[in-house]
């Protein structure tokens, strides 16, 4: 996108208040994820105090949990970790179902048959507990985690592209680039990609909310990476403690819903700038 | 479901896997001396409460042995029956009599938690714990034990040694009738022993490895003939341990695949009735109970919850009335354990002594060194885990032997190595002199560590592990799988270098201790024995010899040495000794009258609403 | 007469369509399960306590877990395609009892979360679009936007302190009260009770889903051309929004639940954890665990056939809405 | 004056702030008589539609509103009455007709179902009786079986069909006034001819005031009794038919006029006897269906183009003509190879280009140039300019430099500034991108041109443009043209020959000057008596080309 593009984006983008709140809580939370080392410079696994102090006690912001760790530290470094897990997915989703439905939209015939009857067959396996079957059998890392996400996220993207890239094959634009003796790769690359890129995106930012979301259930059931801070460990972590020590499942539990609601709100604004059509609703 | 999502128990190692006797219980045979174990530290006004309450239960039923011209008799006792005159008998002693209802109130269900659910209900197949907290009301054995271990009858009105010791005759109840109406007899005592237990029961082949056959000359008696004395066989023949089944039932068919695992037909106190998978299994009152007068409920309902916290909701708001083996976390006790309507227990688990514990593949780089294996235990804060982890229940470790034993006088005192508070400079020193440096990074070693896949409790137990760990220089990565995968690791690929783990020690460590240690216990493929693969020929000799030596004092003397060995060498570090939890509405009475706690009949039990 | 002839055409049409499917679902998730560490004996072997390797192999034997991969697979496959899904390991039962067993409460769960949620998202997402950017719509977006952010299992959670323990209006957990064992509209009426908080929470999330959905494509109808000449009829607003928009508006969020069919009951499995509802994605996370590939499997094929059976219903459904897809 | 249906007294539209203009409608006065049709004619964004639409008070509100004027309906003022009473007389007294009749009906509503509605909100009648008229009503606008569509759902119906049913409905009460929006743009010429026919049939009929809103001269010269020209929101002249039509007095009148081709032939030019393509026995069939392990259903056969033979000779224009689903784009389609034909030949200068692969196909590609009908949908809104004119070269192998080179000389060519090269499509109006569509086709020296339809979404002014661009080039670069067309206007100004085409078949090819003089086919016949104002010929200051 070049900068007038950008700017015109941003002066559609900004017409939706919500999603410039959004944005703004996302990007603290972004702020808050880069700057985990500096304001919380320990391992968040360390054990900094009294176990299971309350908020504001102990020099603890948001309490500790019953190891005597920092929910507040534990919070900081688990944004960098959700963020990444969501984005990561989503990105790994949304390559694979671009491609699985760019091929199937593009080609048609027995392609498009084959893929989308693939496609169909990971909609048709109960979504989550594929996940956890997936977890299960690479055992729980983080990047287990992304890839079972990736995997029972792709085939709502592919459905999606395939849709685009039906429509847009048979635009006259595309039409052109065949007069022109364009090769298939650089008409689905150069020429239809781009031009799907608006809802590609918009449905990519509300994956990114899901994705933590799936993150979040799966270390509930105790799949998450024990290595590794995230809000879903932090939550996996406190809920045996849940009546004991509120604090320790409720703010991460806070921070998942903040960070889905914020994404949320900016793939919102997102499509109301992108979709043009849609944009005199607001 | 094995357990993953599970939160807080301190353990649910029954309702998880049986117990990993072996078939080191043969060698029970010539222990001598006083196996009694005591369990529960005591402390509480409440559970004093329950005890009290308790003693007048024992007292009354001591009380009616005696009537019956039947002495308290210790497990010791029975073990060296061998050399007591004549044979022993115990005179028919009906119980229900002397048990005529003072306050009970009769009717009521009764709702206790069942977690996980079990597989099926084929006590007879598997020792598997979930089972183990219904089969024992629908099925019942020769023998019960009270709370001090002694033998009270059950199926068996009394029994008989001989001489010899090889020839054991039971005299059986008159008037049993299984619940399909067909009359108990010794064929079916033949049948069970002989062609059940002794062929599909995990641990009946060692308990019955001496009989060589059962005689039955009439319908109520069933002698036992023995190739060799086997006293230990007698502690074996509660309804948990050796359940009598219906031959009618099995006879003609594998035992492994037959309908009766999952629609049993017993002699006990309750009926089974439905079985809604996922949901609950409902057991009814046995009107013809040959007990008369007995049982006092209605009905008995096991629920499964597989969440832990729900379990805790329903436990708080009256919806079950008991939960067993860690059914509610231990977080929650603490919480549920000041309500007025709620008791808790550790009493019921005298017979399995667990003991948390970290094993190491000592073959292999970092933890071949027994220094670096003594500065890991020397660096873990065994009493932070017990207060935070487990919210104060258990026991720091100081030996490889529980204190338990130290009423069999086994227990050695005074151990290195064993502190219960970490003590990091000492861990450091012991690396640094065993030349184990730091790097630039401080880290001198790295590893991975295994954690049990049995609860969320060993994951935070890890956690500190791995933070603690951290402070002397090793760099600790967790690694929780699910249990087949675990198993495998650990036991059949010897795919790990530090694993967290929990054994039962049993009542005698010949059963839960020595398949640590033992050259002989090295069993790929086999779960649950020396993983660590450590072998010591000087250790070997003292384990034999400890397992036949017949006086107390020697034998004490040996474990000693074993002790000292191990707490240098440190194969395996032990952690603490556990301490399980029984939760109960208050409104339930009387369901404490057996050595088997939650694994009993409640026969007895009745609800005050 | 006819027209149901071509119906149930159809419909055995689709089915037939969806065998390879499902068939591909088994194929993949048998290899997948064998991928797997460990087995049925590992688990089984590891609960029982003591099991020597020799034991094992005989179990593992006993199960058929000692033959080649694709020979497990033609045999599991022979069965199944005769109407046999094997016997559990671990329960010592026929799979098909088992699942069947727990079919009526997934079924029962899921229904009345698809009702709830596509229901009262219609009814809120309606109501949301005919007072845009009023505080009726505000209020709903905002409801929507945190119950779509909010992760199930907390929700269940503060369901069960909040109605079960503080309020006591509803049971804890369960299906039914077990202590009671009612009978006939009893037993109806004690299951809805228990059914209260799973369904909630459960479709809280899918709530949020619809309502927006349905939003959105009340406002996209409302702007289109036959909505104008409505008007140049004079017809009233009100005719306009449920005869000629709610109609036109429904068939995205019709087509939205089928799709959400397999990812229900996926999620359900953390529900049902919470509110130990007997459902099938609990018994799968169990049987998952225990390694009992031919319950597992069962459970996939079953969950398949009702994905397939619930998007053929609600193509039916949609046929019936819209006249411009015809079912053949 | 008086006796007026209507009079639209000094109206003004706002458009919402920010736009280009402060209104779409300025200052605009209008009156209808009964029993009178008003055409407002205009380009496109003239604000025609936005003037009817403020009759009915449907302006899309809350943005687009009355600000100033009054707009007198019988003793009200429509701008000041209630929703209640506008809704009153919505469908009663004054009721509309839209362009697109499938989006203008509800999709899953009977037409029985639809028309109802009129009567139920605006006549006291038993369900019986609605149904009894609704089927009369139907009857009057001469649909076949009116008893079986009263039953039938939109899409069931043909265009032509849909559009009857919407005019059934509107005068199902017969309302004093009949807006009518581009009802006939989206249909067929054969189809318009009779649409038309009956508008004015049942308007005189039923006395109605039509005001037709419209963007062709040729329908206002067929239908119009008064004539009202807008321009930029403004009503510029206004008349009798006969007067504005024929003597119009505004400059930009005048222009529209002059720009609407003639449907006399233009003069005959030198042929050249080189054929540059030849197709012959082209056949082209669309199968739908089948898919999967044949499980998708029965397979379903379009043939759109069966044997179909022509042949281009250098130089020359070949127009291609016939209505919707003829067959002539899949015709051009297959010839450019974006369609894959399943029989014939398509010979260049001899070489058969219908078996070739895709590489085979390359160095042919640069030969044989498209230029497509929708100039939005026909340039990747993502790609500049200049890329998109020097894409065809670079792929063809070219050097980026001699690329760039060329499609600025093209952007000149084209009659668009240099700057052009470094924007984005959506900056250009619709003709100016037909240009850079143009440019693109003329990138790769093409020898022959395939047109299709590419002056059909403009408006008629720069349709005249673009026609005049395409006549220039033909002959400055001595290029061979296919011209897909269904306006047989256009088609006798730019093109030599004419091929007809009907359900997939030529039915006749000729001369340009002689299908229009002596059409030998019945189709092609009806074709040219379809054609609205065929009898109106405008004063013309000079003829195309």
């Amino acid at each position: 996108m070049t900068r007038e593009n950008l700017a015109h984006f941003w002066r559609l983008y900004r017409r939706n208040y919500s999603a410039v709140a959004g944005l703004a809580i996302l990007a603290a939370i972004i702020a808050l994820a880069a700057t985990a080392h500096f304001f919380f410079p320990d391992d968040p696994f360390k054990l900094a105090g009294r176990p299971m102090s309350p908020p504001a006690t102990g020099g603890f912001l948001l309490g500790s949990d019953s190891l005597g760790r920092d929910v507040a530290a534990g919070i900081a470094h688990g944004a960098k970790t959700s963020l990444l897990i969501g984005l990561v997915a989503t990105l790994v989703a949304v390559g694979f179902g671009a491609l699985m439905g760019g091929l199937a939209g593009y080609y048609g015939g027995w392609i498009d048959d084959l893929l989308m009857r693939t496609t169909e067959m990971f909609q048709t396996i109960p979504s989550f507990v594929f996940a956890i079957l997936l977890v299960a059998i690479m055992k729980p890392s983080i990047e287990s985690i992304v890839i079972a996400i990736a995997v029972v996220s792709w085939p709502a993207v592919a459905r999606l592209v395939r849709g685009e890239f039906l429509s847009l094959r048979n635009r006259e634009f595309v039409q052109a680039c065949h007069t022109l003796g364009m090769s298939d790769l650089r008409i689905m690359l150069g020429e239809i990609l781009p031009n799907c890129l608006s809802p590609i995106i918009v449905t990519g930012s509300l994956m990114v909310a899901t994705a933590i979301l799936i993150e979040s259930g799966l270390s509930f059931l105790g799949l998450g990476d024990p290595n590794i801070m995230s809000w879903g460990f932090l939550i996996g972590a406190g809920r045996t403690v849940l009546r004991s020590a509120w604090w320790v499942c409720t703010f991460p539990g806070l921070a998942i819903l903040i960070t889905v609601l914020a994404i949320n709100l900016v793939g919102e604004g997102f499509n109301d700038a992108l979709n043009p059509r849609l944009r005199e609703r607001r | 479901m094995q357990a993953k999502e599970e939160g807080g128990q301190p353990a649910r190692p029954e309702a998880r896997r049986g117990e990993p006797a072996s078939d080191a219980l043969l060698k029970t045979l010539t222990i001598p001396g006083k196996l009694t174990t005591s369990a529960a530290t005591r402390d509480g006004t409440k559970r004093r409460e329950v005890e009290a309450r308790l003693d007048i239960t024992r007292a009354r039923e001591t009380r009616s042995n005696r009537d019956a011209g039947f002495g308290r008799l210790s497990l010791g006792d029975i073990m060296t029956m061998k050399k007591l005159i004549g044979g022993l008998v115990f005179a028919a002693v009906l119980v229900t009599g002397s048990f005529a209802a003072q306050a009970q109130k009769a009717g009521g269900t009764f709702v206790f938690l069942v977690q996980p659910e079990p597989p099926s209900l084929a006590s007879y197949l598997s020792t598997s714990g979930p089972i183990g907290l219904v089969a024992p009301k629908i099925y019942e054995g020769l023998l019960d034990y009270d709370t001090d271990l002694n033998p009270v009858p059950a199926l068996a009105e009394s029994f008989e040694v001989s001489e010899d010791g090889k020839t054991v005759t039971f005299k059986l109840q008159k008037g049993v009738t299984w619940h399909d109406g067909k009359p108990f007899t010794s064929a079916d005592v033949q049948f069970t022993v002989m062609e059940v237990l002794s062929k599909v029961h995990p641990r009946g082949p060692n308990s019955f490895r001496e009989v060589t056959a059962i005689e039955t000359p009439d319908e109520h008696t069933a002698v036992f003939k023995l190739a060799n004395p086997a006293p230990y066989m007698l502690r074996a023949l509660s309804a948990y341990e050796s359940p009598m089944v219906p031959k009618h039932l099995l006879e003609g068919q594998d035992p492994r695949n037959a309908d009766l695992a999952n629609n049993p037909v017993g002699t006990g106190p309750f009926k089974f009735v439905e079985w809604k998978k996922g949901q609950y299994v409902r057991l009814d009152k046995n009107e013809n109970y040959w007990k008369e007068g007995l049982p006092y409920l209605d009905r008995v309902v096991g629920r499964f919850i597989p969440d832990a916290s729900t379990r805790t909701a329903a436990m708080e708001n009256g919806e079950v009335h008991y939960g067993a083996y860690g059914a509610i976390p231990n977080v929650d006790v603490v919480r549920l354990r000041e309500m007025d309507h709620i008791g808790v227990t550790t009493d019921g688990y005298a017979m399995i002594n667990p003991v948390s514990l970290i094993e190491f593949d000592t073959t292999r780089p970092p933890f071949d060194k027994p220094e670096v294996r003594q500065a890991i235990s020397m660096a873990l804060d065994r009493q932070f885990l017990i207060d935070n982890i487990w919210f104060g229940y258990g026991k720091p470790a100081t030996s490889a032997l529980s204190t338990n034993f130290a009423a069999t006088g086994l227990y050695a005192e005074g151990m290195p190595n064993y502190p219960a508070k970490a003590d990091v400079a000492a861990a450091k020193k012991i690396l640094d002199d065993a030349g184990v440096a730091p790097d630039a990074d401080g880290v001198r070693a790295s590893a991975v560590l295994d954690l049990i896949p049995y609860g969320e409790d060993w994951r935070r137990a890890g956690e500190y592990m791995k933070q603690a760990l951290g402070d002397i220089g090793i760099k600790v990565e967790l690694r929780y799988e699910d249990v087949p995968t675990w198993l495998k690791r650990i036991y059949a690929d010897y795919d790990f270098r530090m694993n967290v783990n929990y054994f039962y020690q049993l009542p005698d460590p010949v059963l839960g201790v020595h398949r640590h240690y033992g050259t002989d216990q090295i069993r790929q493929g086999t779960h649950f024995v020396n993983s660590s693969r450590y072998s010591n020929p000087k250790l070997d000799s003292l384990l034999a010899a400890g397992a036949t030596e017949a006086d107390a004092t020697k034998r004490g003397a040996i474990y000693k040495d074993i002790q000292s060995i191990l707490a240098e060498d440190l194969p395996v570090v032990n952690l603490f000794e556990m301490q399980f939890l029984t939760v109960y509405n208050k409104k339930l009475k009387d369901h404490e009258t057996s050595a088997l706690g939650a694994y009993g009949s409640f026969e007895r039990a009745w609800l005050d609403e | 007469m006819n027209h149901s002839v071509k119906r149930l055409r159809y419909v055995l049409k689709r089915l037939l369509q969806a065998l390879p499917i499902v068939l591909a679902i088994v194929v993949v998730n048998f290899f997948l399960l064998h991928m797997a560490e460990g087995d049925a004996v590992d688990v089984l072997a590891g609960e029982a306590g003591s099991a020597t390797p020799e034991y094992m192999a005989e179990l593992r034997q006993k199960f058929g877990l000692d033959k080649p991969l694709p020979v497990q697979l033609a045999i599991y496959l022979k069965n199944v395609l005769s109407f046999d899904l094997g016997y559990s390991f671990r329960h010592e039962m026929p799979v098909s009892q088992l699942v069947l067993d727990r079919f009526v409460p997934t079924l029962l769960l899921m229904v009345s979360t698809i009702l709830l949620a596509v229901g009262l998202g219609i009814v809120l997402g309606l109501i949301a679009a005919v007072g845009l950017n009023t505080w009726r719509d505000n209020l709903i977006s905002v409801f929507a936007l945190v119950t779509y952010a909010t992760p199930l299992f907390w929700v269940g959670l503060m369901m069960i302190v909040v109605f079960s323990l503080n309020l006591g209006w509803f049971p804890t957990s369960g299906m039914e009260n077990i202590a009671a064992f009612h009978t006939g509209w009893d037993r109806v009426w004690d299951i809805a009770h228990h059914l209260v908080l799973p369904t909630i929470t459960l479709s809280l999330f899918y709530l949020a889903l619809y309502t927006r959905l349905m939003r959105a494509s009340m406002l996209e109808q409302a702007g289109m051309d036959y909505v104008t000449t409505a008007r140049a009829k004079g017809v009233t607003e009100r005719r306009i929004v449920f005869v000629h928009v709610l109609r036109n508006a429904l068939l995205p969020v019709v087509t939205m639940a089928g799709v959400q069919v397999g990812a229900l009951i996926g999620g359900s499995v953390i529900v049902e954890s919470v509110f130990a509802w007997p459902g099938l994605g609990m018994l799968a996370f169990e049987a998952l665990f225990a390694r009992d590939l031919n319950l597992l499997l069962g459970i996939f094929l079953l969950s398949a056939l009702l994905v397939v059976a619930v998007n053929l219903v609600v193509d039916i459904v949609y046929s019936l809405l819209d006249p411009r897809i015809e079912v053949s | 004056m008086t006796g007026q249906l209507l009079e639209i007294r000094d109206l003004h539209v706002a458009l919402p702030e920010g736009s280009e203009r402060r209104y779409a409608v300025e200052q605009v006065d209008l009156e209808l008589a009964p029993n009178e049709i008003l055409c407002v004619v205009g380009e496109s964004g003239s604000g025609k539609s936005l003037t009817a639409r403020a009759v009915m008070g449907l302006l899309p509100a809350p943005h687009v509103k009355v600000e100033k004027g009054a707009i007198r309906f019988g003793q009200e003022d429509l701008t000041r009455v209630g929703d209640a009473r506008l809704r009153q007389i919505r469908g009663s007294e004054i009721s509309m007709i839209f362009q697109e009749p499938m989006t203008a009906l509800n999709p899953v509503m009977t037409i029985g179902d639809q028309i109802d509605e009129v009567f139920r909100f605006h006549a006291r009648m038993g369900r019986k009786e609605r149904r009894q008229k609704a089927t009369a009503l139907l009857d009057d606008v001469h649909l076949p079986d009116p008893a079986q569509i009263i039953g039938a759902y939109p899409h069931e119906l043909s265009g032509g069909q849909r559009q009857r049913a919407m005019i059934a409905m509107a005068l199902a009460l017969d309302p004093k006034i009949l807006i009518a929006d581009e009802p006939t743009t989206a249909l067929d010429v054969t189809t318009q001819a009779q649409i038309l026919k009956l508008i004015k049939e049942l308007q005189a009929g039923h006395d109605t005031g039509v005001l037709f809103i419209t963007h062709d001269f040729g329908v206002v010269a067929d239908i119009a009794d008064r004539v009202a020209v807008m321009q930029q929101g403004r009503v510029v002249e206004a008349g009798s038919a006969d007067k504005v039509l024929n003597a119009p007095e505004h400059p930009y009148t005048r222009d529209l006029i002059a720009a609407v081709p003639s449907l006399v032939p233009r003069a005959a030019r030198q042929r050249s006897a080189e054929p540059v393509l030849q197709v012959q026995g082209l056949t082209k069939v669309y199968r739908s269906g089948g898919g999967f392990f044949g499980l998708g259903g029965k397979e379903r056969k379009v043939t759109a183009a069966k044997e179909v033979a022509l042949e281009l000779r250098r130089g020359e224009t070949l127009g291609i003509v016939g209505e919707s689903g003829s067959g002539k784009s899949t015709v051009a389609r297959c010839i450019v190879r974006l369609n894959d034909a399943d029989e014939g030949q398509i010979l260049l200068h001899g070489s058969d280009l219908r078996p070739l692969g895709r590489a085979a196909m390359r160095p042919f590609r640069a030969k044989i140039q498209m230029v497509f009908q929708d100039p939005f949908a026909s340039l990747n809104p993502r790609t500049r300019v200049g890329r998109i004119i020097a894409q065809g070269p670079l792929i063809q192998g070219q050097s980026p430099a001699a690329a760039q080179d060329r499609a600025r000389e093209l952007l000149e060519i084209v009659g668009l500034d240099a700057r052009a090269f470094d924007r984005y499509p959506h900056e250009f109006s619709g003709g100016q991108r037909q240009r850079i569509g143009i440019a693109r086709a003329l990138a790769l020296d093409p020898e022959v041109l395939v047109a299709d339809e590419p002056v059909s979404a403009l408006d008629v002014s720069i349709q005249a443009q673009i026609l005049r661009l395409l006549d220039e080039i033909r002959d400055r670069l001595s290029l061979s043209m296919i011209f897909i067309t269904h306006d047989l206007r256009v088609a006798a100004q730019v093109c030599d020959r004419i091929a007809v085409m009907r359900y997939g078949v030529v039915v006749e090819t000729g001369s340009t000057g002689e299908i229009f003089r002596d059409p030998q086919d019945a189709y092609t016949k009806d074709l040219l008596a379809a054609v609205p104002g065929r009898h109106w010929l405008p004063a013309r200051q000079d003829a195309i080309a």
